[in-house]
């Protein structure tokens, strides 16, 4: 099957979900699934790097990888928002989903090594960054200090909630926020970006990767350049509505580039020429 | 073929009269034919034409949509609306070369049961004549 | 709609952006084809521009309800007859606000087909300061000849809502609605629609072309259109697609079926489908019928109430 | 460059039905399947002969317990007397299907389909020559030039050249005169186009991305797909699923005219406003697609043009653009 899936890009492969998380409840609720593929290998990737999830009979989603390579299986974390994404909600440990991927660019982390790392991810944009901070972890002499800043709504919004706490009990540089204030809540409140303005990153040697909703994204932008980063230090990820997801259908095109094949992965200097602003 | 042809028929049933009124017809053990799906709706005025074209769509030979009585709708007007529409629909499936046949309104009270169930199989009768439903089947 | 008619129009609009009217939607003239185009223009200055020929072929009324919001003040409009019809009808529901709207009626002799046009040679075809000639050879070709098919059938080629009105009108059609079809046995019926949608593509240039078909959410969309930051999941995921995107002639007609139903009793007739098809498909037949059995079984036409809001017209025993 | 005394489409239009090819021809509508050589007209057809390979609805999977079809299509059929224009149009869609990941789909069936291009001469819409030519061979299998009577035939690609084969002896060398006539034509017939556009527009749409025209095109714009779905070159699609147990899983033409096209479940629309979407159309086919892939994804075939309901045309647009 492995090998018609090459030679046909629109097929599938076939992965069985093995484990489901609750990382968030009510209305916007998320999951994280990890998947293994049943018929071949475990495929090749890198942090960064897009899956097209495919349940018959709905359609297929878009998702970046959420763990690195460096780790066991596949995990995707899904926010229940449309009709593939409310079934993937309602299956069970042992159902079947379609895998097609890896797509698109990854993060460079070969060309980072020796440099410091940053990420800032406000909500479910978490999901490629973590990807990007347990490879760095798990290949932690290659890279320099790694910093992780992360926020959401409220303490209940936050995904990989746990592992985040065990990470600053591990002595991992992680800062935490919440928008609202909460009672018990130990960390910052306030906007992603504001906590970024607090904790002032240096921007020598350091690579920083962005990853929420856009205006998150803009904010901080402004931030770290003021901060002294320059364009060409700063990653991040996009998301369009995707079908394909290997550069043919259209629909996740910005100007020339498509988002599932030269993307999802941008350096930002890549987008401010840009006409169209994303 | 025609003698083993066993007709799909969809009803919608209006939540207040006609689906009390099929209920009532299972209640009563009364003897009606087994191919008739019924969908309970809140009220027959909610049945859009959309939905009719697709119970046709996939496969279905016969629609019937059911409703209360002129006057006692829950809602007051709910199965003039109804009316209104299943009146015009069928000219347009006539007008398109469609059986018209194969769609009907029915007025069924919380009472009748026996009513409904001798309408559907009558109604059934009706489509197993027509034959299966061959034109909006996707 | 004569050269006459043009010149009382442009001035008339002019005047009327000096005073109280803030924006007009206008026809222009084209460059490079003999054609108009709708558009909306803001000065006095610029109302050299405005056209009106046999050649202003779309109905202004969608253009207007697309724009009237955008300005705080008053919009005018020059709508032919069934332009009118169509303004009247969104005006009924609730869709645009009598006061805020200025109307220049036209009364009108007949659109012409710009389709027919390309038949013939492009020297032969005549366009100058809105008058349009053709001549293949020595003989003229009289208008009506490639006047739109719709526009035989119109019942009411004067505006039916204006505020100032101009032009000289066609006389009405006051024929039957019957089509010759409805004479075909069923199964000839069938075959003859199945034919003509085998051709559709499913552009939806009707639905787009159409001054009724305002809805932000179309029932034959498969996902839902008009969503918002705070839906849910679940509402989204429940969305009803009634049609996907195949193009088999059954679901074709499916979608047309469905798409005049929602004109029941509000086509104002102004064949704008017809003429946006690019493939050429009847269908005001369809929407004809329809409006001839709501006169016919319920006795409704042209009301100031609309046809599903009537409730005393139901009749006995169908 | 070779000669065949007579009606060349007709003669290879008849053997390969003889030989049980399915034969496709212009018709008003579309390119039809004809069964007799007479019914080849010369009618430039309202949809163009990008259906073949990329039809409007392609089944891509069959699906119940798991994938249980994948249906590719490799009927052999032969389209004769494609415009140039929609003959070049299939180059540009190799680009798009071939390179990269390849679409088997795709190449199913642009391996069985012969697509034999006729020159012709330009109507009231047409600009092809702005790009190329009407006697441009590019995309085709065999070109076809039919001038007073002859034939002058080109075999342009292997397939061509397999079907040409079974005519050796009826084919011959033009004379010089014959070239000089294919050359008066040519001449001649480039002298008719009543269109043309800039081709090299690119810093100049750059320049104009944020100017005001686009809002005043798009006021009469009614936001329907005719121009997209009628582009020989427009590629883009959708998957949708149809069957929630047993089903299919198919690919159906899309428009970026359509604000579903680009619509996110989170309800971003990058392209919420018409007008947004109206000058995608135009900086893809002029801009972005230059930068892409170096062509520039319009072949002037005038479709979008004469078929647009609200009279868009891309003609005064680029020129609006250039000004």
């Amino acid at each position: 099957m492995i090998a018609e899936s090459i030679s046909n890009p629109y097929l599938p492969f076939k992965a069985e979900i093995i484990e489901i998380r609750d990382e968030v409840k009510g209305l916007r609720a998320i999951k994280t699934f990890r998947l293994k593929v049943v018929d071949g290998d475990r495929f090749d990737y890198k942090p960064g790097h897009g899956c097209l999830v495919s349940v018959f009979g709905r359609g297929e989603s878009w998702f970046t990888i959420a763990n690195s390579p460096t780790r066991p299986d596949i995990e995707f974390s899904v926010l229940k928002t449309g009709k593939v994404t409310t079934k993937l909600h309602e299956m069970k440990v042992g159902d079947l989903v379609g895998l097609r991927g890896p797509h698109g660019r990854p993060f460079p982390v070969d060309e980072w090594k020796g440099m410091n790392i940053l990420t800032v991810g406000g909500g479910i944009g978490q999901t490629p960054l973590r990807s990007v901070y347990q490879y760095v972890m798990d290949n932690y002499s290659d890279y320099g200090e790694l910093t992780v800043v992360y926020g959401a709504r409220t303490s209940k919004d936050l995904v990989y909630r746990d592992e985040l706490m065990q990470m600053i009990e591990d002595g991992y540089n992680v800062h935490l926020s919440i928008d609202i204030p909460e009672e018990d809540w130990e960390h910052f409140v306030g906007y992603v970006p504001d906590n970024l303005k607090r904790l002032k990153p240096e921007p020598e040697n350091t690579i920083a990767i962005i990853c929420g909703p856009p205006i998150m994204i803009t904010i901080s932008l402004r931030v770290l350049k003021e901060l002294g980063f320059r364009e060409e230090q700063v990653y991040t990820t996009l998301e369009r509505r995707m079908k394909c997801g290997i550069g043919k259908c259209g629909r996740c095109r910005l100007e020339s580039k498509y988002v599932c094949k030269d993307g999802p992965v941008f350096r930002y200097d890549e987008l401010s020429t840009l006409l169209e602003k994303a | 073929m025609m003698e083993d042809f066993e007709p799909k028929i969809l009803v919608f049933a209006c939540n207040w009269c006609s689906y009390a009124g099929a209920d009532l017809a299972g209640t009563s053990r009364l003897q009606y034919a087994p191919n008739v799906r019924i969908v309970r709706v809140m009220c027959s005025g909610m049945v859009n034409p959309a939905m009719i074209l697709y119970a046709f769509r996939k496969g279905f030979d016969g629609v019937v949509v059911a409703g209360c009585h002129p006057g006692d709708c829950h809602y007051n007007v709910g199965n003039y609306y109804a009316k209104k529409r299943i009146v015009l629909l069928k000219e347009m499936l006539d007008f398109i070369g469609f059986e018209s046949d194969r769609l009907k309104l029915l007025w069924a009270s919380a009472a009748e049961g026996k009513k409904f169930a001798e309408e559907m199989t009558n109604f059934t009768e009706r489509i197993r004549k027509l034959g299966p439903q061959t034109k909006f089947r996707g | 709609m004569d050269t006459e008619t043009e010149k009382i129009v442009r001035n008339r609009v002019a005047e009327l952006l000096n005073e109280d009217v803030e924006a007009f939607v206008v026809f222009v003239r084209k460059e490079t084809e003999p054609r108009e185009r709708i558009t909306v223009i803001k000065g006095p200055e610029e109302a050299e521009k405005v056209a009106l020929s046999p050649l202003s072929v779309n109905n202004t009324a969608r253009v207007l309800l697309e724009v009237v919001n955008n300005f705080d003040g008053k919009v005018g409009v020059v709508a032919k007859g069934c332009d009118s019809k169509a303004i009247k009808g969104l005006i009924s529901e609730g869709k645009i606000e009598r006061e805020k709207i200025h109307i220049i009626g036209i009364s009108c002799p007949g659109i012409v087909d710009y389709r027919k046009l390309i038949a013939f040679s492009p020297e032969d075809v005549i366009f100058e300061d809105g008058k349009l000639i053709i001549k293949p050879g020595d003989k003229e070709i009289p208008l009506e000849e490639v006047i739109h098919d719709n526009c035989r059938y119109c019942r009411s080629p004067s505006p039916v809502i204006y505020d100032e009105i101009y032009g000289k009108a066609r006389e009405p059609f006051d024929g039957t609605d019957d089509d010759e079809i409805e004479k075909l046995p069923a199964d000839e019926r069938w075959k003859y629609w199945i034919d003509v949608f085998e051709k559709c593509i499913r552009c939806y240039a009707c639905r787009s072309a159409c001054p009724m078909c305002y809805c932000t959410e179309c029932l034959v969309d498969p996902v839902n259109l008009a969503i918002s930051p705070m839906s849910t999941a679940e509402e989204k995921a429940a969305y009803p697609r009634f049609l996907g995107k195949t193009v088999t002639p059954a679901d074709n007609l499916f979608y047309h079926l469905i798409r005049v139903f929602h004109h029941a009793g509000r086509c104002a007739d102004c064949g704008e489908c017809e003429r946006a098809c690019p493939m050429d498909i009847p269908l005001r037949k369809l929407e004809r019928k329809l409006q001839k059995e709501i006169k016919e079984i319920f006795g409704y036409e042209d009301e100031d109430i609309p046809f599903l809001a009537k409730l005393d017209i139901i009749p006995e025993g169908r | 460059m070779l000669v065949y005394e007579g009606d060349f489409l007709k003669t290879v239009a008849s053997k390969l039905m003889k030989e049980g090819c399915r034969v496709y021809a212009p018709s008003e509508i579309a390119y039809t399947e004809i069964n007799h050589d007479s019914q080849i007209s010369d009618v430039k057809p309202k949809k163009s002969v990008k259906e073949f390979l990329f039809p409007q609805n392609e089944v891509l999977i069959g699906y119940g317990d798991w994938i249980e079809k994948v249906p590719l299509n490799r009927e052999r059929r032969a389209v004769v007397g494609v415009k140039p224009c929609d003959a070049r149009a299939i180059k540009l869609l190799d680009r798009i299907f071939l390179e990269g990941f390849e679409d088997p789909y795709y190449r199913a069936r642009r391996e069985n389909t012969i697509i034999i291009s006729s020159s012709c001469e330009p109507d009231a819409y047409c600009f092809c020559e702005s790009f190329s030519s009407p006697f441009s061979e590019e995309g085709a299998d065999i070109f076809v030039s039919r001038i007073d009577g002859i034939s002058f035939v080109k075999a342009v690609s292997e397939k061509g050249k397999e079907v040409l084969k079974g005519f050796e002896s009826d084919l011959r060398n033009p004379t010089d005169q014959e070239i000089e006539k294919f050359r008066n034509e040519e001449e001649r017939v480039r002298g008719l186009f009543r269109r043309s556009v800039e081709a090299e527009i690119q810093e100049k749409m750059k320049e104009k991305f944020d100017s005001e025209i686009w809002k005043e095109i798009a006021i009469g714009c009614v936001g329907c797909g005719t121009c997209t779905f009628l582009c020989p070159t427009c590629f883009c699609f959708d998957m949708l699923d149809e069957g929630e147990k047993k089903g299919i899983r198919y690919r159906a033409w899309d428009s970026c005219q359509f604000p579903l096209y680009t619509l996110e479940s989170s309800s971003h629309n990058p392209r919420r406003e018409k007008w947004q979407r109206l000058r995608n159309r135009f900086y893809d086919k002029f801009l972005y697609m230059v930068e892409s892939k170096g062509n520039v994804f319009c072949v002037g075939c005038g479709r979008c043009i004469s078929e647009c309901p609200a009279g868009v045309d891309i003609v005064e647009v680029l020129q609006e653009v250039s000004r």
